[in-house]
């Protein structure tokens, strides 16, 4: 069947030498002491900063942490996720639930204990929902479980949303934050521990057998079962880790707001958060963090312009539709002009960091590297875009398959039969 | 045939219904009645979604955002008088037209560029398409509500029809009048035309056509102009029975065409009738079935009315979910 | 693609440029970004306000359980992190994790102040010339507002002062106007950024029930007195700092069952209540089923939809309503679904009487688009203020003032004269508290306050043990020949 | 010398369109067992069978004496059945040292959410599954390629790779779906020698479906011609392949019995 192909593949230069560039110890230095500045940074700013501004940044962290969660189903599963205010929001419910109702919690009198048990609470809540959902999507693919997770986010929001003893209804359900950490600096500086927690468990992810496991699943079941990777208990292993990541992301977010109300958990933050992801960079760690700090943020930031707030202002309009627009727009620009979202834009920084050279151009392809020089060209390692390249050269059997796109749902596939029944089995 | 049997169960149960609920004034007959005109507009937005689906193999989250783009010109020609009063009926052939455009627009700058992306980003930038859609309708015609007058008020000399206690309108009839219309005529345009063949080649082997020498761009340019026509109808037609503010096609009515839209199986047009229609129904009468506790002295059936309060949006999503897991291709999928 | 790369450069840089302006927003602007709107007058900038470094000079004295609270809470704070921090680090092997977190702890331990800046005697906002008030309102969302009339008419009775030459105590009066969304949260936020970053000496909240709430009970946190229209009870009562300037919906239960069964004739027919289903409106509808169940008139229908409902559920309601036939119905909703409500009622030839309480839903806009389909003619709704139409017969300045002021606004409209009453009860409320302004001298003479009358609201007494100062209410009619509410009755106290 | 595999009375239909019927494959100890016929006459059908990614409607499957007809794809891996795909089956997102790591998957020893907070035991795993990857890399003699990725890489050295972390899943039964494919008659021979090669040293027993008929006749022990869903003959290679009914079958033509099932063979990668 793909008998051309060997004719039809130029052949790389594969004889390069196996060694890799290292940078010296200076380099090292070098790379280390750019580190310390960025996180140094962070860390120095936050705590000198005026509180409303440290305030914004625990938001940029939990949006990360959000982020990193979406980033779970949507770049190392492969599925759209746009129900994730489904996950948060009852997550964010059941912590401030926990806290007010059952640890008695109130303004400035609630004990790290009470906070710390009110996480895990939002945690599980989040797994286990998430893992509701995963069950769905063992059976159901693509677009389909596209619609399904909106569905999911939907009903979550007009059922579990309005159960008024967790939802205190339109009111909202009180958080009060910790002892110790209720200034928003201190509070910022929580997130931020928490943020290095979900940071260090995606990298653990993707650095171990969890991670080549779920990516293989993603690119074929077939094959991944034949390495002998149970594909249903990944997927699942997956959307209950995504979970609990948006778990712990609603937790952290009711103790920033401190009144959880169901206006919060809407379809449209559900998709703010799904362009994040994309923005930052599908299935690149850092990307996502930047990208989902930066929507939080940059409402804020686009505030800073003066001039601009004072038109839109003047002229009658809520200045907050200004941001909404931009961001749609930097959304779009970004899919189409670049498909590896910031992390791609600021791939020849990270992979200096990481110690590689500095060029514009990847060379060496590492998995986790920012994305190609080609347009399409992470995705395509992500296994979501066949690049186009490939496609005009390939043979005709492949641009067959390319017609067939990997992420069209198991119902609509020509031998629709036949899939039901490898479905089922 | 397919559709035949279908049809038909659905046409018999809503008989039984009607049957049953004969003489009860808080039976559940008007509430068919409300089911079938609702589901008839989320039958309108769902024709849009399947022939995006037919034709890109993608869920078109802006289908609604035409149709408020639309009404919301119709509203500056009516209503603003700007740059001067327009006729009704023309107002609404220029907005559909001008809506067309933004279509068009859309797919040179957002489609087109992502034709070979993965289907699931394609789908993320229409829903960013869609969010900057209410954005700059915020920003240009402000949240506030506002209202559009319905565009015919009277058929054979009478204002309203009466039915099991429900007053049917005379846009609502027009309404149902343009879905059948526009279903029937896209079902003969896929199976009996040759652009038609073309699309539905196009979407099911991009190869082929490319060998048979079809411009994929054309098609798409097709496909997506054509999306935004149907779905600006739908918005002209249906906003004067709501009301207009940014959004309003998307908030209220995207996500019950889509759930119709798959119901019915996606790709048929004849499903995506039948899908809305059982979607209107389902909300209706889950809604009927909540608020039927309501009413007598003060009663509080409390825990009911937690449960019932979103039932209309819960009963449609249970139901979308027993479908893709018991039917993946939708009642009436495969047909085309 | 090699032409990415002046791309990747551009991109990466104006990344780059905003990561920096976000470190340093705070620095510029952001004072006159609040303001900018109101035109604030040359001369008038607040130094004390924009303090930039940390917020130790801004502690007043009075040293409140709050900074006690926070002094030793950050204490824990530092050993937690760095606890977590370094364990997580340890295991890893000197991950970012442990580094974030190690530091985290020490630099928090060491660290600054924190806020709270919420003494009695806390005069933040108050200057020599200058007092800065924040409000916050629904511009977008289910009940918006126009954002520029919000902005206009909130202050304007200051500039109205100012361009007469009065001082409240020697001092002029800035507000600065935030958007809620009609959400509670976006409320809390945009209320913090004003305490925190915009440092205003009161809050205030034009409408919205949760919204009032959820930023009430925010300023009572922090000290910072807060006054709004009345809505609940619920969460407010007991509030130190809490004043809401009309009767509650609650309160209001009883007048309208009066209302209903002495003006409209409930008692000999079937009523309804349709109301959006939150705890804060539980009250209302408790007051008003008991007041209309004690006078023996029928409450037939009653039925709380959610906050999210639609179309679907307006029609269906509507259809049982008129299945039950009611007479009157008492709404107490988001504007926005009310009308898909009048909407459906229009198309089913249902026309109750429709009455209820409310501030967004006596604005002229929601009058002009129910009318549109005609069915909201002739409903009667209580308001804390009178009909814009109205104005000259109760307040003759309001003209004027948008006149001298705002000449592009015309006769201004209903928002802005809301916003005139309410500059009017801060005007008084300030002025009483006298030249040493702090924010417990404002509690304190507020509290004294007895039948303070202004133009636009019923008079207004509080006292210690009673913040809830409404005494009367107005009676509103919406009328389709001009889509304008029109007030039928003021000050009414009995019916 | 057991059978390693017996496939009894195997059958399978999709909706009304019958794959395989009654097919009854024995695979000996330490034999390569050819498996050929037209296209679509369900080889790769009855290798999805054998693999548990169809789940056979009548018959049994069985392993070293045991049932595995219900097992889930990776238990049977972890069973020590290997097995290769007719268009490559590699993870395109991994780099090859990665492959091949992921192809040790089922005997890695830690727990998946040991992975993931980072037990200290995972990293020595992870060095260790490491060092065995370099190992089956140098032993097919691709170490330079560790770090590759696989775009762009020659068919060739793509069909090497994935018989390499096959060998990598440690499997004692193999099986190859048409590993000649896209290689010339020089190649093919090559293949067969280093196949022959392969099962000397590591023991391997091998079911093998191929279309290159000399190769066939090189290697295998045994085979089995399948056409129309059936087996149509079995016999020693020589034998079979001339008997009338195998070159009837050849010569009539494609038939296209399951077409549609083959379709449904998983994609994999096609670089």
């Amino acid at each position: 069947m793909t008998a051309t192909a060997a004719e039809t593949v130029s052949a790389p230069a594969i004889s390069r030498a196996p060694a890799r560039w290292r940078p010296n110890a200076q380099g090292w230095v070098a790379r280390a002491a750019v580190l310390a500045l960025i996180f140094g940074g962070i860390i120095w700013r936050t705590a000198t900063i005026e509180q409303f501004w440290a305030d914004r940044f625990a938001l940029a962290a939990i949006y990360a942490v959000i982020g990193l969660s979406l980033n779970v189903v949507l770049g190392y599963v492969g599925q759209v996720s746009l129900g994730h205010h489904g996950f948060v929001g009852i997550a964010a419910f059941v912590s401030a639930y926990y806290v007010t109702e059952k640890a008695g919690c109130v303004a400035n009198e609630c004990s790290l204990g009470a906070f710390g048990t009110g996480i895990l609470f939002g945690v599980l809540s989040g797994g286990i929902a998430a893992l509701l959902l995963g069950l769905i999507a063992l059976r159901i693919k693509g677009l389909y479980l596209a619609l399904i997770t909106l569905s999911y986010g939907f009903m979550a929001e007009r059922s579990i949303f309005e159960i008024p003893f967790l939802t205190r209804g339109g009111a909202g359900m009180p958080a009060p934050r910790p002892e110790g950490f209720t200034t928003d600096r201190a509070y910022a500086f929580l997130c931020y521990a928490f943020l290095a927690l979900v940071i260090f468990v995606d990298w653990r992810l993707l650095r171990s057998k969890v991670g080549r496991a779920v990516l293989s699943v993603k690119h074929s079941e077939p094959v991944a079962a034949s390495y002998g990777i149970n594909v249903t208990a990944y997927k699942t292993l997956a959307f209950i880790l995504s979970g609990l990541f948006a778990g712990l992301g609603g937790g952290l977010l009711a103790f920033h707001t401190q009144n959880v109300v169901s206006n919060d958990f809407n379809f449209a933050i559900a998709l703010l958060w799904v362009l994040m992801v994309v923005v930052g960079g599908l299935g690149n760690r850092t990307g996502v963090v930047i990208g989902s700090a930066f929507f939080a943020l940059f409402p804020f930031l686009l505030e800073q312009i003066h001039w601009l707030e004072v038109r839109v202002v003047e002229s009658g309009r809520a200045f907050g539709q200004v941001t909404i627009v931009v961001g749609a727009a930097l959304a779009i620009l970004t899919m189409i002009q670049f498909p590896g979202g910031l992390a791609e834009q600021l791939s020849p920084i990270t992979r200096w960091l990481r110690g590689q050279k500095f060029s514009i151009h990847p060379e060496g392809h590492g998995k986790h590297k920012g994305g190609g020089h080609k347009k399409g060209a992470l995705l395509a390692k992500l296994g979501l875009h066949k690049n186009e390249e490939a496609a005009t050269e390939a043979s005709t059997d492949e641009l067959r398959n390319d017609a067939t796109p990997e992420l069209v749902a198991q119902p609509e596939e020509p031998a629709g039969d036949a899939g039901r029944e490898k479905e089922d089995a | 045939m397919k559709s035949a049997i279908v049809v038909g169960v659905v046409v018999a149960i809503v008989a039984i219904i009607l049957a049953l609920g004969a003489g009860d004034p808080t039976g559940p007959n008007a509430f068919v009645i409300i089911g079938l005109s609702q589901g008839a507009v989320f039958g309108l937005v769902a024709l849009g979604l399947v022939l995006v689906y037919k034709g890109s193999r993608v869920f078109n989250f802006a289908q609604g955002e035409f149709g408020t783009i639309a009404a919301f010109l119709v509203f500056v020609m009516v209503e603003q008088r700007f740059p001067t009063k327009v006729p009704y009926v023309a107002a609404a052939v220029i907005a559909i037209a001008l809506t067309v455009l933004v279509g068009l627009i859309m797919e040179r700058i957002v489609v087109r560029p992502l034709l070979n992306s993965p289907r699931v980003i394609l789908l993320v930038a229409t829903i960013a398409f869609a969010l900057l859609a209410i954005g700059v309708e915020v920003l240009a015609f402000l949240p506030e509500a506002k209202s559009l007058p319905p565009m015919v008020t009277s058929v054979f000399g009478r204002e309203s029809f009466e039915l099991f206690a429900f007053t049917l309108e005379p846009q609502r009839m027009l309404i149902l009048l343009v879905m059948v219309g526009l279903a029937a005529g896209l079902a003969y345009f896929f199976s009996k035309t040759d652009l038609g063949l073309a699309v539905l080649a196009i979407s099911q082997d991009s190869f082929a056509t490319r060998v048979v020498g079809i411009g994929i761009e054309r098609m798409s340019r097709f496909i997506w102009g054509s999306a935004a026509f149907l779905g600006a109808v739908a918005g002209v037609l249906y906003v004067p029975l709501t009301v207009l503010t940014p959004g309003a096609m998307t908030t209220g009515v995207l996500i019950p065409a889509f759930t119709g839209a798959v119901i019915g199986g996606m790709t048929s047009l004849p499903g995506a009738f039948v899908g809305g229609i059982v979607v209107g129904l389902i909300g209706s009468l889950s809604n009927w079935a909540g608020g039927h506790y309501f009413i007598g002295e003060g009663v509080q059936a409390k825990l009911l009315g937690d449960i019932v309060k979103g039932a209309p949006d819960v009963a449609v999503v249970l139901a979308l979910l027993l479908v893709l897991l018991a039917r993946p291709q939708g009642l009436l999928g495969r047909e085309a | 693609m090699t032409t990415h790369s002046p791309r990747i450069k551009l991109m990466a840089f104006t990344a780059l440029l905003l990561i920096v302006a976000a470190a340093c927003g705070q620095k510029e602007g952001v004072y006159e970004a609040g303001l900018a709107a109101g035109g604030l007058p040359p001369g008038t900038e607040i130094v004390d306000g924009k303090i930039v470094d940390s917020e130790t000079g801004e502690v007043l004295g009075d040293a409140s359980a709050f900074g006690g609270t926070d002094a030793s809470g950050l204490a824990t704070g530092g050993t937690t992190g760095g606890t977590t921090g370094g364990t997580t680090g340890g295991t890893t092997g000197g991950t970012t994790g442990g580094t974030t977190g190690g530091t985290t702890g020490g630099t928090t331990t060491g660290g600054t102040t924190t806020g709270g800046s919420t003494g009695g005697s806390d005069a933040t906002g108050v200057t020599a010339s200058s007092i800065l008030l924040g409000s916050h309102a629904p511009l977008t969302g289910a009940a918006p507002v126009p954002s520029d009339s919000a902005q206009k008419g909130a202050d304007l009775y200051f500039k109205w002062l100012e361009e007469n030459n009065k001082k409240i105590n020697g001092r002029n009066v800035d507000i600065i106007l935030k958007n809620d969304n009609y959400n509670p949260s976006q409320a809390v936020a945009v209320c913090k950024e004003m305490v925190e970053k915009d440092k205003v000496f009161a809050l205030s909240g034009v409408a919205g029930t949760d919204q009032i709430q959820a930023c009430a009970r925010y300023a009572a946190s922090v000290g910072v007195p807060y006054t709004s229209a009345g809505v609940t009870e619920t969460g407010l009562d007991g509030l130190p700092n809490y004043f809401a300037i009309s009767l509650t919906y609650a309160e209001q239960g009883p007048l309208l069952a009066d209302y209903a069964i002495n003006k409209l004739g409930a008692k000999g027919e079937q009523n309804g209540m349709l109301r959006f289903d939150t705890p804060n409106f539980q009250d209302a509808h408790d007051a008003f089923a008991g007041a209309m169940a004690s006078k023996g008139a029928r409450l037939a229908y009653d039925r709380a939809v959610s906050k999210g409902a639609g179309t679907t559920e307006a029609q269906s309601v509507v259809q049982e309503m008129k299945t039950a036939g009611i007479d009157n119905v008492y709404v107490l909703a988001a504007p926005v679904w009310f009308l898909q409500v009048l909407q459906a009622a229009r198309t089913q030839n249902y026309t109750p009487q429709w009455i209820g309480v409310g501030i967004t839903m006596t604005f002229d806009t929601v009058a002009n688009v129910g009318c549109r389909n005609g069915t909201i003619d002739r409903a009667k709704f209580f308001s804390p203020f009178q009909a814009w139409i109205d104005r000259n017969r109760y307040s003759p300045d309001f003209e004027k003032a948008v006149r001298a002021i705002y000449p592009e606004e015309g006769a201004g409209d209903d928002f802005m004269y809301v916003g005139w009453g309410a500059g009017q009860v801060a005007a008084a409320l300030l002025e009483s508290a006298g030249p040493n302004l702090t924010r417990g001298g404002f509690v304190a003479a507020a509290e004294k306050t007895r039948n303070l009358k202004t133009d636009v609201f019923p008079p207004i007494s509080f006292s210690s043990d009673d913040h809830f100062g409404g005494s009367a209410v107005h009676v509103l009619e919406a009328r389709c020949s001009t889509g304008r509410w029109h007030t039928l009755q003021a000050n009414a106290t009995d019916f | 010398m057991g059978a390693v595999l017996e496939v009894q009375d195997t059958g399978i239909r999709f909706g009304g369109l019958v794959a395989l019927e009654g097919v009854n494959v024995t695979v000996p100890e330490w034999e390569i067992v050819g498996l050929i016929g037209p296209n679509g006459a369900g080889k790769t059908t009855l290798f999805n069978c054998i693999m548990g990614a169809y789940t056979a409607n009548t018959g049994k499957i069985i392993y070293r004496g045991r049932d595995i007809s219900l097992l889930p794809t990776h238990r049977r891996t972890a069973l020590g059945i290997g097995r290769t795909f007719q268009n490559i089956g590699l993870v395109r997102g991994l780099s090859v040292l990665e492959n091949f790591m992921v192809a040790q998957h089922s005997r890695i020893g830690y727990g998946a959410w040991g992975a993931l907070i980072g037990v200290p035991r995972s990293f020595a795993e992870e060095r260790k599954l490491k060092r065995n990857a370099l190992e089956v890399l140098d032993f097919i003699g691709l170490a330079h390629l560790a770090d590759s990725q696989l775009d762009g890489l020659p068919y060739g050295t793509l069909k090497l790779i994935e018989v390499g972390t096959v060998l990598a899943t440690d499997p004692d039964l193999l099986l190859l779906d048409e590993p000649s494919s896209g290689m010339g008659p020089d190649e093919a021979h090559e293949f067969g020698e280093r196949l022959l090669t392969l099962r000397q040293t590591l023991n391997l027993t091998v079911l093998m479906i191929e279309h290159h008929v000399p190769l066939v006749v090189n290697v295998c022990d045994y085979v089995y011609v399948l056409n129309f869903g059936k087996v149509l003959t079995e016999g020693k290679p020589q034998a079979v392949r001339n008997h009338p009914e195998v070159v009837a079958a050849y010569l009539g033509g494609e038939v296209t019995a399951d077409e549609s099932a083959s379709q449904e063979e998983p994609a994999g990668v096609t670089a």
